[in-house]
């Protein structure tokens, strides 16, 4: 019999504010088995799991029960306090009585009634533990960093920097992600394009990191440590290695009316192009979608121009497979469409733009070469509006928009109007916004800037609707403060658009099994305590696919996120799963069920010898497992006919009397 | 807030079904409001003054006929407040009371030309009367 | 089980640890409510749970049992989830021969990103097991109170 | 087809020729539109409050009579159809609503007729392109343009007829007809409404916004669904001539009578 402990936690009211944890410590104590209950504040704390510890060395326990938050959240935390403690740390279970009761049940009496039931289900548990002792698996020496933006190119080149090799997955043709088609980042307008390109060309030049642009992840497998991924190096009909960048052949292809996606559609490429001057790698990459050649068989000028040789139109899909100790998500984010939001008139004027157009057409590599011209006409704008919020902090019952502040609109809009109003001061600039925010260093000072010695116009409220009139946008809008509704007559109208996490982000999560919010940005292990890590061991989170960020924070949680991976990598073992399947011979008649659904090949067959209560002895084929290679998943456990196999940890007996507690 | 404009406030709320409280004060309902410059309150002070209680001055305005129920500020609203519900509901907390219709029907002959069509004649009764 | 005169269903859901459960918690920190009849327990992966688990929750009187793993195709173990849905069609029609109503079972993929997914489908569960009422095919006298 | 009709009252008086071309094109694309007995007004315009019951009423029997019938229940007239979805989202949504309105009629009802505006029906149900092949005077070279107005497509959540702020389904069926659809900014704001008749200054402003847009935008002439919307565009001295989108219709597929 064991002597089992129950710990019930208030989580402060988190628990306690809708479970009775003192009925439910007073109920477990009477429990088969139970010789010690009580509750406390946080057990999680020094204090809490010192409770546990002196109740293990007093009452002798074997067994503890933690009535607590999710197993995913602090299982490991009383495994090594029971450790600690001289008790073997599987003997630890618990009792999700937060993420599965009090969050979710809202009155007191139900809340206690589950909190006890599933407490009884626990201690049932126990009350059939074994001690466990894990194996160790080895650590693949190498990191994958999943996005090429700021993000992923910061964490690239930590880990890379710590000695570790590092590949970098870009889906684009090139890295450098969305500050690649900045102008000026706030607060202090240093040219994105300075501070940007000289680390991409480090990340070239770091023999640790291996790019993949132009590539997706395609499969992931495995677990931390010893992941197995399988690249998808998508064909850009150009032999990487020969292709010198030269560029000739995106200036003589004669496909020209290819929508330039850097420059947001605002102008044209070619069917076989270099994203952009600085590109990394800078290697031209055919757009099948529109190359000539590859859709009717007719054309290859780029193979006559280029004089490397290095197009290859038969070039096909390559795959790459790959193994990886850790992997980074950085998969970053895009503005939102502005289809929903039609009485900005987006889709009705081409001079309503969103600010990264802006950014785009007040770069000097943009479509109009720096100069802000209005995209109708190429005229000077002589008044500009900015609206603020557009699609950000919707309600979800509006139905559009999305419901978070998208944090970087206040301080880039500042910045536009701020620069626009300085290279043009005969420039009328309106910004209309719910609330400026700028928490950050020299962040409000800079909106000051912008308002006080910038003069730009800064109104609390909202663009009502933009009508465009021949040349004109109509504005209408409310100045809240006047208590006024303004009819602006402007050039042109910028909006700040919100921002989401990038397509690809949703796919990427379902892979590799991390959790995400209903926003599609990933979610941590801990909001506060392990903001880049997924909860998901060995997959961390870095840049703007957690949650919106500027260029700074993305940076710093970069290095963060690096940080992690190197404390990973330098490990040269990591302890395994104990909870691995185990055959009991006596009762195994060697049919093979298990070996034919064991998905890792874990199981095999050996001859041994048993002797038969006769005294003679006799040669039997039983099942044998290989525990460092098993994973714990049970489907051998199903399949036996004869009941021999279990699995450690989630034995049958164990299950079941979970079962009976739950139904009892 | 006394009892009575207590009451009040909640029954607007409620035969409206708006909740005053998601506002967060953008401002967009005026922006996009076409009856605006002929309100004394506009939208958005509709919402943050039954929100706050302060109901009498709503009721004794000209605003609530002004309203044209475009529902251009229900469309247009990011928080889904639905601030021309709040107005209709104010208004009928005015017009349901025994002698107060807004338009009388004996008025509306003086008002007509022979153009006019009886939607119009409809609609404003249903707007302004009980 | 009657509770002030309302029948409340015992169910039991088998949730997966890896996409499953933690859709569950995601549910929990969304604050997303759902009935407090569910009763969660853990399995590594859906294909641990073997058929036996759910007569035996009937048998000991459950009303409905849920299982819920990871999506086809996402399963932690590369195919454990496979396992589950073959398994559980036969157990499953094999239930309602028996006369245990095929709404008292029930597979679900559920992700660890979908914690609104996992609420719903306990409230959807819930819902229909209720709407049967109780349960007494499989159960046995033994075990009453 | 069958369908339900709900042509409303001012579709009887001073807005019969919105209703004449709607049935006559509905006979050339093999529409029958069977008319609700006994219908009644429904009242012009929607009261948003949730204890508004009578007023409603109207509506509810079209709505319960249609679904009877198992048939669409189409109206022309932007005001009726904007009255009657909403009051059968009300009956679909409003659980509330839904009770007290139930203890006013016979036959219990929640909101199970289909609504549609004729509009709709021509697109989803007919097909522009199946309208397009009965043009037999194609509009060919008429710059048209579309006069939503507010009833039309708003609240969109409910109404759910196109894009509230950047609508196409008139501009579609004028392209179908062979006419030149003209997009002008102020093709959903409002004309004034029934505020014609205590504020005629501001029913002036706004129509004249929406007729000066569409001058502007070069139109030759404006089409609307509500006979309300064509009596404040006119009123105000609306320089492009304004007519039903049913006698553009009409005459495209070659059915309006000459005067």
């Amino acid at each position: 019999m064991q002597r089992i402990g129950v710990f019930v936690c208030w989580c402060g009211s988190n628990i306690a504010g809708t479970v009775d944890v003192q009925a439910v410590s007073d109920a477990l104590q009477n429990e088969p088995g139970v010789v010690f209950s009580t509750n406390y504040q946080y057990m999680c704390s020094q204090a809490g799991q010192d409770i546990i510890k002196n109740a293990i060395a007093e009452h002798k326990l074997t067994g503890i029960v933690v009535c607590s938050c999710s197993p995913r959240m602090h299982e490991a935390t009383f495994r090594k306090t029971a450790a600690a403690a001289g008790l073997n740390p599987y003997m630890v279970e618990i009792a999700n009585i937060r993420e599965q009761c009090s969050w979710v049940h809202k009155d007191m009496p139900t809340g206690t009634e589950k909190a006890i039931i599933l407490g009884k289900a626990a201690v049932a548990k126990v009350n059939l533990n074994a001690p466990l002792k894990p194996g160790e698996s080895p650590v693949t020496k190498r990191a994958l960093v999943i996005g090429g933006g700021i993000a992923g190119i910061q964490t690239a080149l930590d880990i890379a920097e710590a000695g570790f090799p590092v590949d970098i997955v870009e889906k684009k043709p090139t890295i450098g992600g969305k500050m690649a088609q900045l102008d000026k980042t706030f607060p202090t307008l240093d040219c994105a394009a300075c501070i940007l390109t000289p680390k991409m060309v480090d990340v070239a030049q770091n023999e640790n990191i291996r790019i993949f642009s132009y590539s997706e992840v395609e499969e992931v497998g495995g677990f931390v440590g010893n992941f197995d991924v399988k690249i998808r190096k998508k064909a850009r009909f150009v032999n990487e290695d020969i292709c010198t960048g030269c560029g000739i052949c995106t200036e003589k292809c004669p496909q020209k009316k290819v929508p330039n996606e850097f420059n947001l559609g605002m102008d044209n490429r070619r069917a076989i192009y270099i994203p952009f001057a600085q590109a990394v790698p800078k290697v031209a990459t055919i757009d099948a979608d529109y190359c000539t050649m590859l859709k009717t068989g007719k054309c290859g000028v780029c193979s006559k121009v280029c004089t490397a040789g290095a197009i290859d139109y038969t070039q096909k899909d390559e795959i790459i497979e790959e193994k990886y100790g850790a992997i980074v998500a950085a998969t970053g984010f895009n503005p939102i469409s502005m289809d929903k939001f039609d009485e900005y008139a987006y889709n009705q004027s081409k001079d309503v733009i969103t600010s990264l157009e802006f950014e785009r057409l007040t770069n000097a590599a943009g479509p109009s070469a720096g100069k802000l011209v209005r995209p109708s006409d190429g005229k000077h704008p002589h008044t500009i509006v900015f609206v603020q919020c557009v699609g950000s902090r919707c309600a979800a019952c509006a139905e559009k928009g999305k419901e978070y502040c998208s944090k970087i609109c206040c301080m880039y809009t500042a910045k536009h109007a701020m620069l626009t109003r300085d290279k043009y001061p005969d420039t009328d600039v309106y910004v209309f916004y719910i609330d400026v925010r700028t928490p950050g260093k020299a962040f409000d000072e800079f909106y000051r800037r912008a308002v006080e010695e910038y003069g730009v116009h800064y109104i609390k409220g909202m663009v009502g609707k933009v009508s465009p009139e021949g040349d004109k946008l109509m504005v209408q809008a409310s100045d809240l403060l006047a208590n006024k509704q303004l009819h602006i007559e402007a050039d042109l109208v910028v909006l700040a658009a919100a921002i989401e996490p990038d397509k690809s982000a949703r796919p990427l999560a379902t892979q590799l099994t991390a959790s995400m919010d209903t926003n599609d940005f990933f979610t941590e292990a801990h909001p506060k305590l392990r903001p880049v890590e997924s909860p998901t061991a060995g997959v961390f989170l870095s840049g703007t696919c957690q949650g919106p960020k500027d260029i700074p924070e993305t940076v710093s949680q970069a290095s963060a996120a690096a940080a992690k991976v190197i404390g990973l990598l330098a490990k040269d073992k990591l302890t395994g799963n104990p909870c691995v399947a185990g055959s009991d011979e006596l009762m195994c008649n060697g049919c093979s069920s298990c070996e034919r659904v064991c998905p890792y090949g874990a199981i095999t067959y050996v001859d041994k010898e048993f002797r038969m209560p006769d005294r003679t002895t006799r040669v039997r084929r039983v099942a044998s497992v290989n525990e460092a290679v098993c994973q714990g998943c049970g489907a051998c456990t199903v399949a036996c006919p004869s009941g021999a196999m279990d699995l450690k940890g989630f034995a049958t007996k164990q299950i079941i009397a979970e079962v009976d507690a739950i139904c009892r | 807030m006394n009892n009575s404009t207590e009451n009040l406030q909640k029954e607007i709320i409620r035969s409206s079904g708006v909740n005053p409280k998601k506002c967060m004060r953008c401002g967009k309902c005026s922006a996009t409001c076409p009856a605006y410059d002929e309100m004394e309150y506009h939208p958005h002070q509709f919402v943050y003054m039954v929100e706050n209680g302060d109901i009498q001055p709503l009721l004794e305005s000209k605003s609530l006929f002004q309203c044209l129920t475009c529902f251009a500020c229900i469309e247009r609203c990011p928080r889904g407040v639905e601030p021309a519900k709040l107005v209709e509901a104010v208004r009928l907390a005015v017009i349901r009371k025994q002698g107060a219709n807004h338009l009388k029907a004996d008025d509306i002959p003086a008002l007509l030309d022979e153009d006019m069509p009886q939607q119009a004649i409809v609609s404003a009764l249903r707007k302004y009367s009980k | 089980m009657q509770i002030n005169g309302e029948f409340q269903p015992k169910i039991v859901a088998f949730c997966c640890n890896w996409c499953s459960y933690a859709g569950a918690d995601l549910a929990g920190n969304n604050r997303l409510a759902y009935p407090e009849n569910v009763k969660i327990i853990k399995v590594p992966c859906s294909c641990r749970v073997n058929p036996m688990f759910i007569l035996r929750a009937f048998q000991r009187g459950a009303d409905g049992v849920i299982l819920c793993g990871c999506h086809p195709g996402d399963c932690h173990y590369t195919s454990g989830n496979y396992y589950t849905r073959r398994r559980m069609a036969l157990l499953f029609s094999m239930l309602n021969y028996l006369g245990i109503e095929k709404e008292r079972t029930r597979v679900e993929w559920v992700s660890a990103a979908e914690g609104a997914k996992f609420a719903q489908t306990m409230n959807e569960f819930t819902e229909a097991v209720a709407a049967l009422g109780e349960n007494k095919r499989l159960e046995d006298l033994r075990c009453k109170k | 087809m069958k369908v339900s009709y709900f042509p409303g009252c001012t579709l009887k008086t001073k807005a019969k020729q919105l209703d004449k071309y709607t049935r006559k094109s509905a006979e050339v694309l093999d529409i029958t539109l069977e008319e609700i007995e006994n219908w009644q007004c429904c009242g012009g315009v929607f009261t948003t409050a949730r204890d508004e019951i009578a007023t409603k009423l109207s509506s509810v029997r079209a709505l319960s009579e249609a679904a009877k019938k198992d048939q669409i229940l189409v109206s022309v007239c932007s005001a009726c159809h904007n009255v009657i979805k909403q009051t059968n989202n009300a009956m679909q949504t409003d659980d509330e609503f839904n009770f007290r309105v139930n203890q006013y009629i016979d036959e219990e009802y929640n909101g199970e007729a289909k609504v549609m505006h004729f509009l709709e029906l021509l697109r989803d149900e007919v097909g522009f392109d199946k309208v397009a092949e009965k043009v037999k005077k194609s509009l060919e070279g008429k710059k048209v343009a579309a006069y939503y107005g507010c009833l039309l497509l708003r609240p969109s959540s409910v109404m759910q007829m196109d894009d509230p702020e950047n609508p196409t389904i008139i501009e579609d069926l004028i392209s179908a007809l062979g006419g030149e659809p003209v997009i002008y900014p102020y093709r959903n704001e409002c004309c004034g409404g029934y505020i014609a008749l205590e504020n005629p200054e501001s029913a002036k402003a706004r129509s004249n916004k929406v007729t000066d847009s569409a001058a502007k935008s070069g139109a030759e002439i404006i089409v609307t669904a509500c006979p309300l919307c064509k009596y404040n565009l006119e009123k105000n001295g609306s320089e492009i001539p304004v007519v039903y989108f049913t006698e553009l219709l009409a005459e495209a597929l070659g059915v309006k009578e000459e005067n």
